[in-house]
């Protein structure tokens, strides 16, 4: 089991703050099966300015995930 | 070398945290405090909603005060982050960077603000005065100003 | 615009002073704090003599913060500088700047301080561990930081 | 009459904090004719760091001065 958190506008957009999933393979791969899930998670996966934490460290789309990891998607970060 | 990262809803009072930096052989301590302004983008906003990643946030913020701290002999570093619901004139942030010049703490302060602009996981969403509300965009400015330190 | 400039033989208090700079219309504010240090030069200081001219010690830094304030469009500036005895730990000297953005006042904040250190007329004495007293030497890398500015 | 004022170091050297004299001139012909009052005079005088502020300006060698003007002398600063 994964564990996927979701942020700010996304999370909005998603309704979704987190879920749990079987899943192995890489971060890209994930963002392909969340995808499945319906338009707006399609949608909002595609925007090519989302960013990924694996574990709270900033992770590439190539990351491969193992189980009990956290991921995390969200937008740019405007915080300070 | 002594660290303080905090992110709190409560307020923080920048005498106390001046007066955990001080010591007798740092001659120089900067200290940034960041305010909520009344304005953004042309518009009033009435309140702000700081949302973050817990866990992520502290060891982005612990990372960027390391880098700093190697990179100039710094003393002390303190970093307070709220969180929650803000209203206009009040403080968001703090960053207070103690050394023994004052060229290093002024570079130590400027890197750590322009790293936890960019990398910190904290996100700001506005409440407008007509009722609407909107997440505030991220800024290229504040990429540029993190570049400028690679 | 808001300026504050004291010259004084008494303490200040950081958070009172930041509290005058606070407002909904400046998002950043930045504070530089001058603290003496135990050690000098490798000998233990016991404590410091400021001597000043008064008057121009005043104008001196009214132009300095003058010329900051246009460059930067900071919206107050705050420096007391204190005069007389002082002890190791204590603190000497705060600037204190004001801004919309970040940027300004951090710049803002650095200008004044350079500038300070080369053209306002402050003259320090160390009174050292085996009883004698020195004048401390104005150091080149203060005209250079200053130079840096033109 | 001018009001001459010596800071800092050049104060203590001199044993003097502030005198009055009727002198009309530059500064370099006043540093002459003050020179003329000792040898500790004549050698803080000649020292190249030396700085003079005219009416609570920084003023060069060839200024000239002019009645009532204060005219001060003071090393390198070392304040903040």
């Amino acid at each position: 089991m994964i564990r996927v958190l979701f942020f700010a506008k996304l999370r909005e957009a998603l309704g979704t703050s987190s879920l749990n999933l079987e899943y192995s393979g890489d971060v890209a791969g994930l963002k392909q099966v969340l995808s499945l899930r319906g338009e707006a998670w399609r949608q909002v996966l595609a925007q090519d300015n989302i960013l990924c934490a694996v574990n709270q460290q900033v992770a590439a789309d190539d990351q491969s995930l193992s189980s009990s990891d956290e991921v995390a998607f969200f937008p740019p970060v405007t915080g300070g | 070398m002594f660290v303080r990262v905090l992110v709190q809803e409560d307020d923080f009072d920048v005498g106390d945290e001046l007066g955990r930096l001080r010591s007798e052989n740092s001659g120089a301590i900067v200290q940034f405090v960041g305010v909520m302004r009344e304005r953004n983008e042309g518009d009033v906003v009435q309140s702000m909603l700081l949302e973050h990643y817990p866990g992520m946030t502290e060891r982005s913020i612990e990372a960027i005060v390391s880098e700093a701290a190697e990179r100039w002999s710094l003393h002390g570093v303190t970093v307070i982050h709220r969180i929650g619901e803000l209203l206009p004139g009040e403080q968001i942030v703090l960053v207070a960077v103690s050394a023994k010049h004052r060229q290093a703490a002024f570079a130590g302060c400027e890197f750590i603000m322009d790293f936890l602009k960019t990398r910190a996981p904290f996100w700001k969403k506005e409440q407008l005065g007509d009722g609407s509300s909107r997440w505030v965009d991220a800024r290229s400015s504040d990429d540029d100003a993190a570049q400028r330190w690679q």
